[in-house]
């Protein structure tokens, strides 16, 4: 009872500090990469809004809400932070800041950082003044993360990195890159490799966009060419970079379902066929029909992720039920658009038509279910260790 | 609202009921019960009673133990696993609801005697194939200071061998009333139903059955004030229950893939069949959360209950399908005898499906509610 | 031209034979397998309607249209044996005659038998005279079916036979078997294999039914304890069964896989829904929208099996690809009557309920996918065969 | 009928337009043109036009082929399998059956033209985001002795360079009426649109637009007698198109099924791939079944070939949507590469799926005729 008041008195609070905080132009519901904030030394703020909102929210650690305050956070609980996402739904706010370094280092940092290295990188990603980007996957390793062939020769007071990195998402609008580096050729697959931080303006870093299907193009190709990496850019111990990846890997995986479910998106479906097709059950039943049944998918699979949030918060450790959150969002997601485009029908066809460019979305979402582990990896992933099937 | 855990308590009431019903009520009972040609056992209903499952729902001054809907679904959840066959959901879920929401002194005494197992209750509602109380045709006309009842009931879970009727039926222009009558009153005939789930069920005909103002629940007319809370409560312990029937069969799945040998080797090793089945886990644990979300909400806001119910109902019937499906096709013949227990999960899944609204209808609660 | 005009005349002549000789009670339409006289020394007549039609049918040859006159058949070609089963849907006739030893035995003597072979036991089989039954399954078996342990001795003048089969069809009512036996257990798996015909009179012959999901039993144990087979009892060479059975199992997989589609099942689903819900499309339109979906894929699925027929007589060999009918048609059959159930909602709850055994339909159509191979066995076989992917 | 097999001389068809196609409209082709910023290969097209293909549906004394929808089916198949871009369903398939069922001279003499390859046609028919003729708003009206045009259409598949255009309006009282004019009669705009899958199409603006009664195709409000077979011929072929697509997208995929490794084995050696790619197979070859029914029964029977071509487009929609995206998740990352082709299928692939009628459409089509 004494917890509900201070969470009603905090809501209030939150509540009055959006009123007074969060631009009206920023209130327009938009989450996609364009719309948002990605901070860095480079970033364009699309207005005046779109700053100042980033700088209150910043200041108030509301970019990262659930960090300590020391790092640049809100020090919130679980119940605040549901709580603040609630307000910013209620008045359709665009999140003030979205990056990888939110998503993935900072979890990382936080789990595995020295104090000097959360003191130094946590509060620049909170302020939106660097912007990360992620060094994972490599030319035809695919679905097979931990065949790191890019390698990190031990020069002492440093590694010499050499090697290339694909699906490098936003590296030619990064600042600095995470990546995984083979730093010991002698041992077994997933015991040489090393989670090193290298600043992308370092001599011998280039990298390339990939043009996708979509026209967009969100990942890159990274080169290492004798880059030169000081001994303490390193997240966790040397040749345990695995360690932090298999942690991240779970972090990624939840962020890239949590995009594709949710009340919000569900909404989304609704309010487009609505849109299209004015009396939408009178026009076309089959694809109604199959739009009620993502939706009755998307919401469960929303109150999923809420719950797998409850329970990491209540200490029931998720693990590799993460998978679960990846597979179904993703798949879900694809379902969810394939449905828009059919209800949008010809004014879907055209990139930036009259509808916007639902083409590009739809196109995007069919990496989410390749991107940060196929589907198939996810189910052979809960195969064999949720459910203990044995391996062939 | 509480979050989407179970709580220690719930986990413990979980951990107790599935010791009780692997012992007590295991798959086996209920095969036991049909091959004996019966459909209702009351010595297991009789110990269940008296670890107070039967109260669960009901007020603590009535003799109840008020746990709450989603102590309620985590009951049911345990016994949807071994295909426990009991009233619980009609007796302890369903009319302990509807009682509960009449309130005063008559539904007091008549909810202490459901906690306690002296009556069981069953609900009289369909009267075509499918769920439809809206369209309910049963004619409960003013006669004197009382009714006459007179139509036909069908699918009337339970109603073969309940003590008390639970009977919608349309009052003139009045609209839809709900009545309470003892199953043996003059003018009721039930028939037996010779379900595929092996469970009761029964035809019930009702010829000018003589009803009093006091055996009306709620007011004339009203019926739906007492009777939808009521539903509801069923519909997320039966989703509950069938949630607890896909995990069943699933376990009962991923054991056979983990023993059974073929090509020299388990079965559970092909890529094939590890992938459906990490994807049917995925069906049951997105389904487990709708489950507990519409007990949470029933406990915490039953009002504004229906999407969250609705959700629920319809998760869990397209979830059960695919599990006993899944688990029909994953053990090949065997699957198919009636000696192996996987074909009592998937006549059951059929019959859950159905009751208190199917897939469509629940759905369609959905989308109403969602705008689409 | 001409060939339409012999075409159209046979047409004529078959319409006016079937108003003549089909009962009126043979016309209803029913092909559920207690509809369907089976035959046999022990079949009992539901009706003298069904005595005649299948006496008459026998008599013309029409029991089985397409095997030669010699052998009891009518000898119609391909085209004229569509003319007649268009005509007999037509009416809604009743097929006269359904046995295992037309649709399998049959056509593997045809092939494999010899000329004596032929003339014994074919026109027993057209007259619906002997009833035969398959045996191929063993227990434990499950998907390999050339793992056959019931093993055959020879003695000389005949073998020996001891061993157990399982899901033996209506073994308790048939009054022979052809049964897959271990002829030579030193011999690699597949080659070792004959095809034996047995008299389930002879002594040492048992046979259990199984009672399945269903409450029906379709299906038997079938033992044999030192049963001696005489050696002419045989369909094609010792010890090169598996021939044989292979080219069995394509033919049982067109049957399995027709038994779930063509136009008349499709309505079947039409009419249910049509008729349990008055105005479908105002009741349920999830329902009605998988409804229609299932419509679209029965109609094109009988369309393939059209097609895989004209393509047989066109002499383009069908081969693996029989394994697609199969696993389309009987996952198609399951799709149609989860739906048919659906429809009928609680109707269909009770065993012999107001719309009649639905559920036992129901549950029947669950073996079709695991009879005659496992969907899963079908879809290993396409992949290898067809589509040339490599083995593990 | 004729069989469901091809004759002699459709695989003929077949094997001589796969090697014209492998050679002179390979994707890379579909790709340069896009690269280039253009929409159609007059050059391509006039090869086609040099080889007959534009005359599969005219007759020879129009200086057509002649061989039949089942013909053009095959020629549109192998189109699709390597996504070459020509306006053959608009002018050959769509404009050509609509003017041979106008019949008569002028009708005869434009038939040449498009057989030659003089002359290209678009249907200009949609004004809203979905297919639904019926729902035609923009008008003719009469003025003097002719009409005045004024609408908009969008989707003009081939609109953007098309010679003529057949357009579908209102007229008052009398109904839809069919336009045939020449593109650029004053008062006609068109705009390119930009569409995912490269091809051309345009939004068209008609203000004013002065017709007289030789530019009516039959009769005032009698639009449908020809619109209709052409429509259904346009969406036969069209399924046929897709029905090629899905196939070279499969081929695409298992090619690289068997050629990547990955955790040192081929991909296509996991049973849950090749469980897959089998099932994708099949759906393929049902497909392909409705596909040639549907060419043979509008050759035999066209006044009755709704059904034969609903089934076809349906399933031709629902078949190339799974192999592309089977495909897409198949490849992993390169598959979303511009680089690789298979984002070129996975486009027109959704294009195709609107155009003409939807799944929904086609599918409420099938179950009107059914019944349902």
């Amino acid at each position: 009872m004494q917890d509900d008041d201070r969470l009603n008195r905090f809501r209030s609070e939150i509540r009055a500090w959006l009123e007074e905080n969060c631009p009206a132009e920023m209130r327009d519901g938009r989450i996609t990469d364009d719309a948002i904030c990605w901070g860095g030394k480079n970033w364009e703020f699309s207005s005046d809004a779109q700053r100042s909102w980033l700088e209150r929210a910043a200041a108030r650690g509301l970019t990262v809400p659930r960090w300590p305050a020391e790092y640049g956070g809100a020090g919130l609980s679980r119940a605040e932070e549901k709580i603040f996402l609630e307000e910013m739904e209620r008045i359709n706010a665009r999140p003030p800041l979205k990056s990888f370094g939110i998503s993935m280092l900072g979890p990382a940092m936080l789990q595995f950082g020295t104090p000097e290295q959360k003191r130094h990188y946590l509060p620049q990603i909170a302020r939106g003044e660097i912007r990360w980007c992620q060094g994972y996957s490599e030319p035809g390793a695919g679905s097979d993360l931990a065949s790191v062939q890019t390698r990190g020769e031990d020069m002492g007071d440093h590694w010499l990195v050499n090697g290339q990195k694909i699906w490098t998402s936003y590296a030619d609008k990064a600042d600095w890159i995470f990546a995984l580096i083979r730093t010991d050729r002698e041992a077994p697959k997933h015991k040489g490799i090393s989670f090193l931080l290298i600043d992308m303006d370092d001599p011998g870093v280039t990298t390339r966009p990939i043009r996708l299907i979509s026209g967009a193009s969100p990942f890159c190709e990274t080169f290492f060419d004798n880059v030169k990496v000081p001994k303490d850019r390193i997240v966790g111990e040397a040749n345990r970079g695995w360690d932090v990846a298999k942690y991240l890997l779970t972090h990624e995986r939840e962020m890239i379902s949590s995009g594709g479910t949710g009340l919000s998106g569900g909404r989304a479906l609704g309010a487009v066929m609505a849109q299209m097709a004015g009396e939408p059950s009178a026009q076309d039943p089959v694809l109604r029909a199959a739009a009620i049944r993502c939706e009755v998918d998307a919401l469960a699979t929303g109150l999923t992720i809420e719950r797998y949030k409850d329970m990491a918060e209540a200490g029931k450790g998720v693990g590799n039920a993460s998978a679960m959150l990846k597979y179904m969002g993703t798949e879900l997601n694809k379902r969810r658009h394939e449905l828009i485009m059919s209800a949008c029908g010809s004014a879907a066809l055209e990139w930036d038509g009259p509808v916007g460019n639902r083409a590009a979305d739809w196109l995007r979402t069919k990496a989410n279910s390749i991107e940060g582990g196929t589907s198939e990896v996810m189910l052979t992933i809960l195969a064999r260790r949720v459910l203990g099937l044995p391996g062939a | 609202m509480d979050k989407l855990v179970k709580s220690e308590d719930e986990a413990m009431l979980a951990d107790n009921a599935r010791g009780f019903l692997d012992e007590a009520a295991p798959v086996r009972a209920l095969r036991d019960l049909r091959d004996a040609g019966r459909t209702h056992d009351p010595a297991l209903w009789r110990r269940i009673c008296d670890m107070g499952w039967a109260g669960v729902l009901i007020p603590e001054d009535a003799g109840g133990a008020d746990m709450g809907h989603a102590a309620a679904g985590v009951l049911a959840h345990e016994m949807g696993r071994t295909l426990a066959c009991t009233p619980f959901l009609s007796s302890a879920v369903i009319a302990a609801t509807i009682l509960r929401r009449i309130g005063g002194e008559r539904a007091k005494s008549a909810m202490a005697a459901i906690a306690a197992g002296e009556l069981t209750h069953a609900l009289a509602i369909d009267e075509a194939h499918k769920f439809a109380p809206e369209a309910t045709a049963m004619t409960a006309e003013r006669h004197g200071n009382g009714f006459r009842l007179s139509g036909k009931k069908c699918f009337v879970v339970d109603g073969g061998f309940a003590d008390r009727l639970l009977v919608l039926a349309r009052t003139g222009e009045e609209g839809l009333t709900l009545f309470d009558l003892p199953a043996d009153r003059a003018g009721i005939t039930r028939t037996a139903q010779g379900m595929i789930d092996s469970r009761d069920a029964a035809r019930i005909a009702f010829e000018n059955v003589e009803a009093t103002g006091d055996d009306v629940l709620g007011q004339v007319g009203g019926a739906m004030t007492a009777l939808k809370p009521g539903l509801e409560a069923g519909q997320a312990a039966l989703a509950a229950e069938m949630s607890g029937l896909a995990a069943g069969a699933f376990d009962m799945t991923v054991g056979y893939l983990k023993d059974r040998k073929q090509f020299g080797q388990p079965i559970g090793s092909f890529q094939a069949l590890q992938h459906r089945a990490a994807h049917l886990w995925c069906e049951i644990e997105v389904t487990a959360s709708a489950i507990l979300n519409a007990g949470r909400v029933l406990d915490t806001d039953p009002n504004e209950a229906t999407l969250a119910v609705s959700l629920a109902k319809a998760r869990a019937t397209s979830t059960a399908q695919l599990a006993v499906m899944e688990g029909v096709q994953m053990h090949g013949g065997i699957g198919m005898t009636d000696e192996y227990d996987m074909g009592f999960y998937m006549k059951r899944a059929r019959v859950g499906s159905e009751w208190l609204g199917d897939y469509g209808y629940h759905a369609e609660q959905v989308a109403a509610l969602r705008g689409m």
